[in-house]
């Protein structure tokens, strides 16, 4: 038999004002199944929570509620009050008769109407309430950190300083990412390689962080705190251990024209290489495509220089599975192509040029030395076009979106261009000048009042190549919409940030949610910005939206502050609002039809197939069962199930059912 | 009617599926579902006009399962009826072959699913310019006519079941209807117990039924259900797009959205 | 329903939303199509300026734009919207300004050679069916005087190449195509 | 009474609408008092059949309100929902139920005034409507 | 092989050669073009212009005419009428209410199924991978292929080649022996629809044409559109005026030029209609000395 207590808050003058509360109190005595049924100045004082404790106790109550304002306020708190006395906290609920009640109507009866009405459908709800207990589940305290850009680096640094094992995978033979292409950085200009190669070098050295280059993510299974996940570790053909990273496997390599990936097609390598001298790690790879011994099936000249003898032309793929609590998805981005361009002539003329190629040309690293020459016959241009919104905010080429950095990053192209050709002419072709961030904007004036760069307002319609020149056919609409004509040496289209090419498939084996461009989504755009709508795994850098450095990097830290919290305990701990499928007893074993309408409708894949076998093993049905670590308690699958053989714990059938019968 | 005749005693033979299930003699002039385990009972197959149950009801049934691999004779609404219950798991692969029977009556053996598919394909599933025309007058009705006329076919509902029992998608072992904590659907055949029953069957049928029109012909008071899972077909398919028992692994409209889903209501 | 500002008045932004479904709000004035206009530099205002006056809406620009001789230079080559990175359809735009203009009787004065000459074109389709090329020359002459020179030197070269015939050709359905003409047009100066 | 005074059932989501009417609240702005909240975690866990029985158990007007598309906490639950509203409501209104007795709308955490507006604006259009009799009068005939 | 086949008013009248030579070559491949019956004009440039309801409908006209003599395929080789027939088409299949209004007007049903090929579409069929035509006399000629706009825009609606820089043209070409250049000018506008009332801004663009082709040493430009003919060809004294220089350069259509390769005489491919004679430097002489003089032409021309 219930025993209900009804606690009714005046909350000063708040409700009392204009409800009757003693009224209420008297009216909610009579309620079947209530026992006890009193009302106090403030509710949530000491004394108010005294009061509650002290009739669970005394009156030996099954189920509270409180009147008083709204859950959202001090649920929590009367919840752990009923704990302290004893009761389960989720056999405590609160009725909502401030909020929703005396704040909201004029002192009246039908106000006190309500109040009593709202009190009767949660006694109604409470009596069904069952105890529930917080769900624990073990965490592996290890973080597998997918990308070794700046973010993935960055957030491995921080997780690994906490004390955590952290497992960094990376895709290309090398960590360092886009940042370590770069020639300079805004708005301080500082040498991007010299800022970043310490930190790789960290990474490589640390003894709590676990490096797999030229590896990928295979698939994921599991839950927070419990994911299982495979890697590929593609074949270097090189053995890490016994190479030292002398590099003359590389200069005696027969194939030296192949164009660099890290070079941006701007310099060449060879078929065995590492992508640059800074790369970490040392040790090279193959690539098996352009080698001539994987063409032809002879060559070996590498096997045979190398003193070491750490060539492994016969090595395989291998795959290796790790156990993890936490992931951060830290991939990146990559720019819009050629394709994109035909307008533009970009892929037809070798002197019309991406941003990346500009920041391979201008970097003292690259193929020039950070000389300034057009990629046709290697000539200083006189005059350089940068484009800005090359793609970006570009309805027609599928973006509509603004890709962020490329407003800063053209001034200070254009600005690193006026450096080394002072003579030069550098326009810029923009819509919009974007520079909020710290000394953005007095970055970009100096890129227009110092050095000089001419900003016209207005896209670029055409480029073609005439006597030599590219003619850039422009606008400028501050000159009301005049046509621009500008004879160019060379022009550089700062093409769109967009996902990289497998982020979607990516986003799958994660089951995190991605955006029409294939950006992976954050769980809140504003409240909970690292963390994705599966728990556990966590996003850094330009993988969820165009971001520059200093954005990347604070992201990082802040999904590494995240995932070193959940790794704080060994075991964590949820709330058990979650959905349940039922089970019975054979030979029904649960309602369920297994029909699996549920799993589709799941926004968080936390339905399951469950065989129930007979004692020979033989099958005799599937059944749907919730995985209590990824479900979050919204019941989309309740409300589909058509034989409600799935319940929501704390929202069940039955209650909701019940308060509303208590209209 | 001979070819398939020849076709189950194969199979049967061959031991290719151990029942058949079809059409045969009934009382009168009618005809009824018959179980055929062995070739020389091939000839009680009958295939005519008068064959119109979907006998895809049986398949889930385990008494019929528990006779082994089966054949059953299918018209394009059992066909669909398959594809459906594979979509929702009852069915898979390779454990039933279908003997399908085209509208003029040719017979073709699909053993896989992604054969009844493509055959499928070959024919529309839209409403017939009559049943469209039928759902239009109602349409067209006021409101307060439509409820006139609703509740006057409901109030001779007995709530005997009739059409959960002939429906191959009403499988469940146990129908909401019999659940009683809490007891969303009053058991007594009043009006408003009779209300939610059609409703809730109707909502649970949406973009599930296959328009065999086997619940009104089973309905002993003669209520046109029908006509309620047709109307949801026709919006599940003016608003969705989707037609149900059209793939196996058919996804099912009340359990996907779309970021363009249009309604006016929604303020 | 939605609530767009365009659709809550008669501005000419909302004319142009019903009679092309095109909305010039789309447009963020990027340039890009008076920097592709093959004939940008001839207008009175370049493309993108139009579009302008019509986002605005402010008194006198919609007239600016309806009065311009850049909505008759347009030559529906269709570069801009093959470039436009919002998509905006712009020759359709200018379609229907120029029907609005005459609507409207704001069209500029030097257009009228224009719009002669596209008259000039029709008429023997309304009467024959088909265009009559030695008719059209003579009846856009007649139209206007001013030109009447302009194309003295090519017309009995084309009649020496045998590329002119003397003779409108006549069709069957004559009857119908009147009927169309006088449909589209009643139809068209009610919108 | 002088005047019909309908009673008004809402079904709400926990994160949006039910914080948005505490924000009612909280900035005291008055509206009908004849709305009965239900709470749910999301509009996607709203059960049709619960809108049957606000009916059974006399309701003459019922509220349907959750997160703006993309705003759901749960990612998708308004979208489910959204799809099985537009369903529900031709089967109601082809069976003749009066669909204007039924008022869905999004009312974010932030939209406190317009949960006010929304309340009275249904409260009025029920009241016009005068009480359920459809389903009055099944009750009446259902009692056995 | 058979296709229906629109000629469109320009046809019969300023560009008979192109129907000429286009007929010859078809004849040749063996494919046989029906013509729709009783068609009528467009209203090419003048009705969009001035009446939207108009220029659709026409058009609906005779597209209706071609469903109803159930033509599958319609070659329309005038680049304007395809233009228009293509435009009016898609209209009305994305627009319902439209299409309502306009069968109303044209008292016919429209249904719209016929696929539109334009001319080079129409010469990729006749001339195509199985075609048994066979290049008889090389026409090995430096050649301009120019679209102009009404090719290849709207892309949305055409789905022709890449509309920045297509290729089909110069495919063709390169079949019957010619070297097409690359040059940037291949779908700029012409002017055509001002063709009459402002030959002064026609003159001015048409002239950029040329000048780029013949700087880049195109002994011949060749061309889909009787608009872009008449305004090379007809018009060059209008160019040559406003430039103050001679062009010299013949403007072939891809008909004529593919006649000429498969042997056909100048006269039966129309050729002498032209107002600017088919002349091609000599090849024994190379072509150096001719481009030689027209570049300094060009710089002549710049300094006065």
């Amino acid at each position: 038999m219930a025993r209900i207590g009804v606690f009714i808050c005046h909350c000063g003058e708040n409700i009392a004002g204009t409800v009757d509360v003693f009224k209420v109190a008297e009216a909610a005595g009579k309620f079947p199944g209530v026992v006890h049924s009193v009302e106090y100045k403030y509710m949530c004082s000491d004394p108010g929570q005294t009061m509650i404790k002290d009739a669970i106790k005394e009156k030996k109550l099954t189920g509270v509620v409180v009147a008083a304002c709204s859950p959202r306020m001090h649920e929590p708190t009367f919840r752990r009050a009923c704990a302290e006395a004893g009761l389960n906290p989720f056999l405590c609920e609160m009725a909502n008769i401030r909020e929703h009640c005396s704040w909201v109507h004029e002192k009246g009866e039908a106000t006190t109407q309500k109040a009593i009405e709202l009190i009767r459908i949660m006694v109604e709800k409470v009596k069904r309430n069952k105890p529930l207990y917080s769900i624990k589940v073990p965490v592996t305290k290890t973080a597998l950190v997918l990308g070794g850009g700046i973010a993935g680096i960055q957030a491995a640094l921080d997780i690994a300083n906490a004390g955590h094992q952290v497992i960094l995978v990376e895709r290309s033979p090398s960590i360092g990412g886009h940042m370590l292409q770069l020639s300079e950085t805004f708005p301080t200009l500082d040498c991007s390689q010299c800022i970043l190669t310490p930190r790789m070098v960290e990474v490589a050295q640390h003894p709590k962080i676990t490096l797999y280059t030229y590896s990928e993510l295979e698939s994921l299974d599991g839950f927070i705190g419990n994911f299982k996940a495979r890697i590929r570790r593609k074949a270097r053909g090189v053995d890490e251990k016994l190479c030292t990273g002398c590099g003359v496997c590389i200069q005696k390599c027969p194939q030296k024209k192949i164009p660099s990936e890290f070079d941006a097609g701007m310099g060449k390598r060879t078929a065995i290489y590492v992508p640059c001298p800074q790369s970490v790690p040392n040790q090279p790879v193959i690539d098996r495509e352009h080698c001539t011994y994987y063409i032809k099936g002879k060559c070996k000249i590498c096997e045979k220089f190398c003193e070491r003898k750490a060539i492994r032309l016969d090595q395989q793929d291998e795959i290796i599975e790790v156990n993890v609590g936490a992931v951060v998805a830290a991939t990146g981005f990559d720019i819009l192509h050629s394709k994109d361009f035909p307008e533009y002539g970009y892929g037809k003329y070798p002197d019309v040029i991406d941003g990346l190629q500009f920041e391979r040309l201008a970097s003292a690293s690259g193929p020039t030395l950070g000389a300034i020459k057009r990629p046709s016959d290697g000539k200083e241009p006189e005059t350089v076009v940068f484009i800005a919104c090359a793609g970006s905010r570009d309805d027609a080429k599928g973006i509509p979106y603004c890709s962020k950095i490329c407003c800063m990053y053209t001034a200070k192209h254009a600005m690193l261009y006026k450096h080394k050709v002072h003579n030069g002419k550098a326009y810029v072709f923009y819509m919009d000048i974007r520079a909020g961030g710290k000394n953005y904007e007095e970055f970009v004036r100096r890129a227009i009042e110092e050095d000089g760069a001419v900003y016209l307002r207005g896209r670029v319609s055409r480029i073609y190549e005439e006597d030599g020149k590219l003619i850039v056919k422009g606008v400028d609409t501050l000159l009301g919409a005049q046509p621009v004509e500008i004879k160019a040496d060379m022009v550089v289209l700062a093409t769109a940030i967009v996902a990289n090419q497998d982020a979607e498939s990516l986003a799958q084996k994660l089951r995190v949610s991605y955006d029409p461009y294939h950006f992976l989504s954050e769980a809140h755009p504003k409240l909970r910005p690292v963390e994705t709508n599966t728990a556990g795994i966590f996003l850094a850098g330009a993988c969820q939206a165009p971001k520059d450095i200093p954005e990347a990097v604070a992201q990082a830290s802040g999904a590494a502050a995240k995932v070193a919290g959940l790794f704080s305990s060994s075991e964590l701990s949820r709330e058990p609002v979650i959905a349940v499928v039922n089970r019975l007893p054979p030979p029904v074993f649960s309602t369920c039809t297994g029909c699996f309408l549920c799993e589709k409708a799941c926004p968080y894949q936390a339905i399951e197939r469950e065989e129930i076998k007979d004692r020979k093993g033989n099958v005799i049905k599937v059944v749907a069962k919730v995985n209590p670590g990824l479900c979050q308690g919204c019941g989309t699958c309740v409300a589909l199930c058509r034989v409600k053989a799935i319940d929501l714990q704390g929202f069940t059938n039955e209650q909701v059912y019940c308060e509303l019968m208590a209209l | 009617m001979e070819e398939l005749r020849k076709k189950a005693r194969e199979l049967l033979t061959s031991g290719a599926v151990k029942v058949i299930i079809g059409y045969g003699p009934g009382s009168g002039k009618r005809v009824r579902a018959v179980f055929v385990r062995k070739p020389e009972q091939a000839d009680l197959l009958i295939c005519d006009d008068r064959c119109l149950q979907n006998l895809a009801v049986y398949l889930t049934k385990p008494e019929v399962k528990a006779l082994g691999k089966a054949a059953v004779v299918a018209r394009l609404p059992t066909l669909r009826a398959i594809l459906q219950l594979a979509a929702e798991n009852q069915l898979t692969d390779g454990q039933v072959v279908a003997l399908g029977i085209s509208p003029e009556g040719k017979m073709t053996e699909l053993s896989q699913f992604k054969a009844i598919e493509e055959f499928l394909a070959g024919f529309s599933f839209e409403l017939s310019a009559e049943e469209k025309a039928t759902l239009e007058k109602l349409d067209q009705m006021t409101p307060e006519q439509r409820w006139q006329f609703w509740q006057e076919q409901f109030a001779k509902c007995v709530r005997c079941y009739g059409c959960r029992a002939s429906c191959p998608l009403c499988y469940c072992e146990k129908c909401l209807a019999e659940c009683n904590q809490p007891q969303w659907i009053p058991a007594a055949s009043h009006q408003i117990g009779n209300l939610d029953w059609h409703i809730i069957r109707a909502m649970h049928l949406a973009n599930r039924c296959v328009n065999c029109g086997d619940c009104s012909r089973a309905c002993p008071v003669g209520i046109p259900l029908h006509l309620l899972n047709q109307k949801l077909a026709e919006e599940v398919f003016k608003q969705f797009g989707a037609r149900s028992g059209m793939k196996a692994a058919q996804e099912y409209a009340l359990c996907n959205w779309k970021l363009e889903d249009r309604e006016n209501f929604i303020k | 329903m939605e609530g767009h500002p365009e659709d809550q008045d008669q501005s000419l932004m909302s004319r142009v939303r019903e009679g092309t479904g095109e909305s010039a709000y789309k447009c963020y004035q990027c340039g890009k199509c008076s920097a592709g206009c093959p004939l940008a530099l001839e207008m009175d205002y370049p493309p993108s300026q139009i579009l302008r006056m019509i986002q605005l809406g402010l008194p006198g620009l919609e007239e600016k734009a309806l009065g311009s001789l850049s909505i008759w230079l347009c030559l529906a080559c269709e570069t801009c919207v093959a470039r436009c990175p919002k998509e905006v359809d712009l020759p359709k735009i200018m379609d229907f300004l120029r029907q609005e203009s005459l609507r409207r009787g704001l069209t500029h004065p030097t257009a009228k050679n224009i719009i002669k000459f596209h008259r000039a074109f029709l008429d023997p389709v309304k009467y024959t069916g088909r265009a009559f090329e030695v008719g059209l020359i003579a009846d856009y002459k007649a139209r206007n005087p001013i030109s009447a020179f302009q194309d003295v030197l090519i017309a009995p070269k084309m009649f020496f190449k045998g590329k002119l015939s003397l003779a409108p050709h006549m069709i069957k359905g004559r009857g119908e195509i009147g009927r169309i003409f006088e449909r589209a047009m009643k139809k068209e100066s009610k919108k | 009474m002088s005047e019909f005074e309908p009673k008004i059932v809402a079904f709400v989501c926990n994160w949006c609408t039910y914080a948005g009417a505490d924000l009612t609240g909280t900035s005291r702005i008055k509206y009908a008092s004849n709305v009965r909240m239900i709470r749910l975690p999301c509009t996607g866990r709203i059960d049709f059949m619960l809108l049957l029985k606000a009916f059974e158990q006399g309701a003459d007007g019922i509220i349907v309100s959750g997160c703006h598309p993309n705003d759901c906490h749960y990612t998708a639950g308004n979208f489910h929902a959204r799809r099985r509203w537009m369903m529900f409501r031709s089967l109601l209104d082809f069976l003749g139920i009066d669909t204007r007795r039924i008022h869905f709308a999004w009312v974010s955490a932030a939209e406190g005034a317009k949960w006010a507006e929304f309340v009275n604006s249904v409260t009025d259009q029920v009241r016009k409507l005068g009480p359920n009799e459809q389903y009055q009068k099944l009750s009446q005939a259902g009692v056995e | 092989m058979k296709l229906g086949y629109f000629p469109g008013c320009s046809l019969l009248g300023s560009a008979r050669e192109l129907e000429e030579s286009l007929m010859l070559v078809a004849k040749k491949a063996g494919m046989e073009l029906t013509t729709i019956p009783d068609w009528n004009c467009c209203g090419s440039t003048a009705a969009h212009n001035l009446n939207h309801l108009l220029s659709v409908s026409l058009p609906a006209r005779i597209l209706a005419l071609a469903d109803k003599a159930g033509m599958k395929e319609v070659l329309v080789p005038c680049s304007a009428c395809y233009n228009r027939l293509a435009m009016a088409q898609y209209e009305l299949l994305e627009n319902p209410d439209l299409k309502k209004e306009v069968s109303e007007i044209i008292e016919m049903d429209f249904e719209g199924t016929a696929k539109l090929l334009n001319v080079v579409e129409g010469m990729e069929k006749i001339f195509g991978e199985d075609s048994v035509l066979k290049v008889e006399k090389p026409f090995e000629h430096k050649v301009a292929c120019y679209y102009g706009c009404l090719l290849v825009r709207p892309a949305k609606v055409l789905k022709f080649d890449r509309p920045e820089d297509p290729q089909s043209m110069d495919r063709l070409m390169k079949k019957i022996g010619a070297d097409p250049i690359d040059w940037p000018d291949k779908v700029e506008c012409c002017g055509a629809g001002l063709s009459v009332s402002r030959t002064d801004l026609v003159a001015k663009l048409s002239g950029k044409i040329l000048e780029s082709a013949v700087k880049r040493g195109a002994e011949a430009i060749i061309v889909a559109c009787p608009m872009c003919h008449s305004n090379l060809d007809m018009r060059r004294e209008n160019i040559e005026k406003a430039a103050g220089k001679k062009y010299s350069i013949p403007v072939l259509y891809l008909t004529e030029a593919i006649g000429l390769a498969l042997g056909l005489s100048e006269k039966e491919l129309g050729l002498h209609r032209h107002l600017v004679p088919v002349v091609f430097p000599i090849r024994e002489k190379k072509a150096e000395p001719e481009k030689a003089e027209s570049a300094e032409e060009s710089a002549g021309a710049v300094e006065e």
